[in-house]
């Protein structure tokens, strides 16, 4: 059982680290990740220029190996890797990737599914949307506290 | 006296900018009175009083009641969201 | 709403297969990706020296299309990608590789998860393991059963 | 007399083999009737009656009453998995 966690403070390439977390695995036959991109309009319809995830220096990479330990340790899988941007990022851009394997492709979806909803929620960062109207901070949506709360922990 | 580097983080930060050092005349303190006093110094941050402004001490999360020792950091900050 | 399936008869590589997927979409946020890789061994414990993947000309490539429209249409997905290997296939390669792009996280995980479950129960192939005593058919696992039964279609 | 492209995938291709062309001699048959046949011709066909080995004609899986017309291919096979 491995976990690993990234905090990114240049460009997130997904295609890349999957075929890194592909290539570092040992036998296991099932790897589910998410890629979350940020997004081009916010919830009330308006353009997004720019989305800033603030970070700090020390929490925040704690939360996300903490989190990644906790979704290796819970499910069946071999190996969970988390990568998670900070700083600025534009629309389109990939903002995390998680990933999961597992010789049991059903372990493999929970852990991803798992590890996303404690991200939303969890994580140890602080989102600002900008767009032409001004900015605003983002917290974590009615369904992500819903999401969140499926899981008996 | 007990010396206190204090920071914000998110919503509270554009308020409250990202850090302050704070200086109290006694020898023990707890985050709780941290977060009274700031209140006293600063309308703006009134904004601390709500439940859902946690706080960590050396980076670690704890209660209102926990006590500060100086050199600590303490950090406020508002709910976090990742992903 | 779109969805594609291409049956790879070379070699299939999930970062590139996951980097176009990501390139070609519009706005939404949530990518999830199923990659699954051939075994080192056979349920049995055996080593296995050689997957092939047998396959009809016509019925294989529209059994991948038809599944991948059948999700697209299920789910609140924007875009569904599945491509799949033939052939022979050495352990530790990829078999197939599945994502599905939404604005909602949880429909993405969804939408992923059914296809993968029908891909084993119903996608056109016939699975045969090769090892150093002999060789065998794979049918879908009880478990493969089990989790298709999870969806009421 | 109706001639019909046989093809087997999967386990029974093992016994079977790939391809057969087969005649009757006959204007109408069906999937069921081509089945039988084979199982009477070929001791390792018998195989074919059991009810998972399925069938298509012109790539469309079928039920064993549906008719076959003669330059139709026929195909034969085991339970299928991807993935």
């Amino acid at each position: 059982m491995a976990a690993s966690a990234n905090l990114e403070l240049g460009h997130l390439d997904a295609g890349q680290e999957l075929a890194r977390f592909v290539a570092g695995l040992d036998g296991d036959g099932a790897v589910v990740s998410f890629t979350g991109l940020a997004r081009a309009k916010a919830s009330n319809g308006q353009a997004v220029s720019c989305l800033r995830l603030d970070w700090h220096p020390e929490m925040t990479p704690r939360s996300l190996i903490e989190l990644a330990l906790a979704t290796a340790a819970r499910f069946d899988v071999s190996d969970v890797r988390v990568v998670h941007r900070a700083g600025s990022i534009a629309p389109g851009e990939a903002i995390v990737f998680v990933a999961a394997a597992s010789a049991h492709r059903r372990q493999a979806f929970l852990a991803a599914d798992y590890l996303m909803d404690r991200l939303k929620t969890e994580a140890m960062f602080w989102k600002h949307e900008s767009g032409p109207s001004g900015g605003c901070w983002i917290e974590p949506t009615e369904q992500d506290r819903a999401d969140r709360a499926r899981w008996s922990d | 006296m007990i010396r206190i580097d204090v920071s914000f983080y998110g919503e509270i930060s554009d308020r409250l900018g990202r850090e302050r050092a704070m200086v109290f005349a006694a020898d023990d303190i707890t985050v709780g009175e941290i977060r009274a006093e700031l209140a006293r110094q600063d309308e703006a941050a009134a904004i601390l009083l709500k439940p859902q402004i946690r706080v960590a001490v050396d980076s670690r999360v704890v209660p209102d009641d926990a006590q500060v020792a100086s050199g600590q950091s303490v950090v406020f900050f508002s709910i976090v969201s990742g992903g």
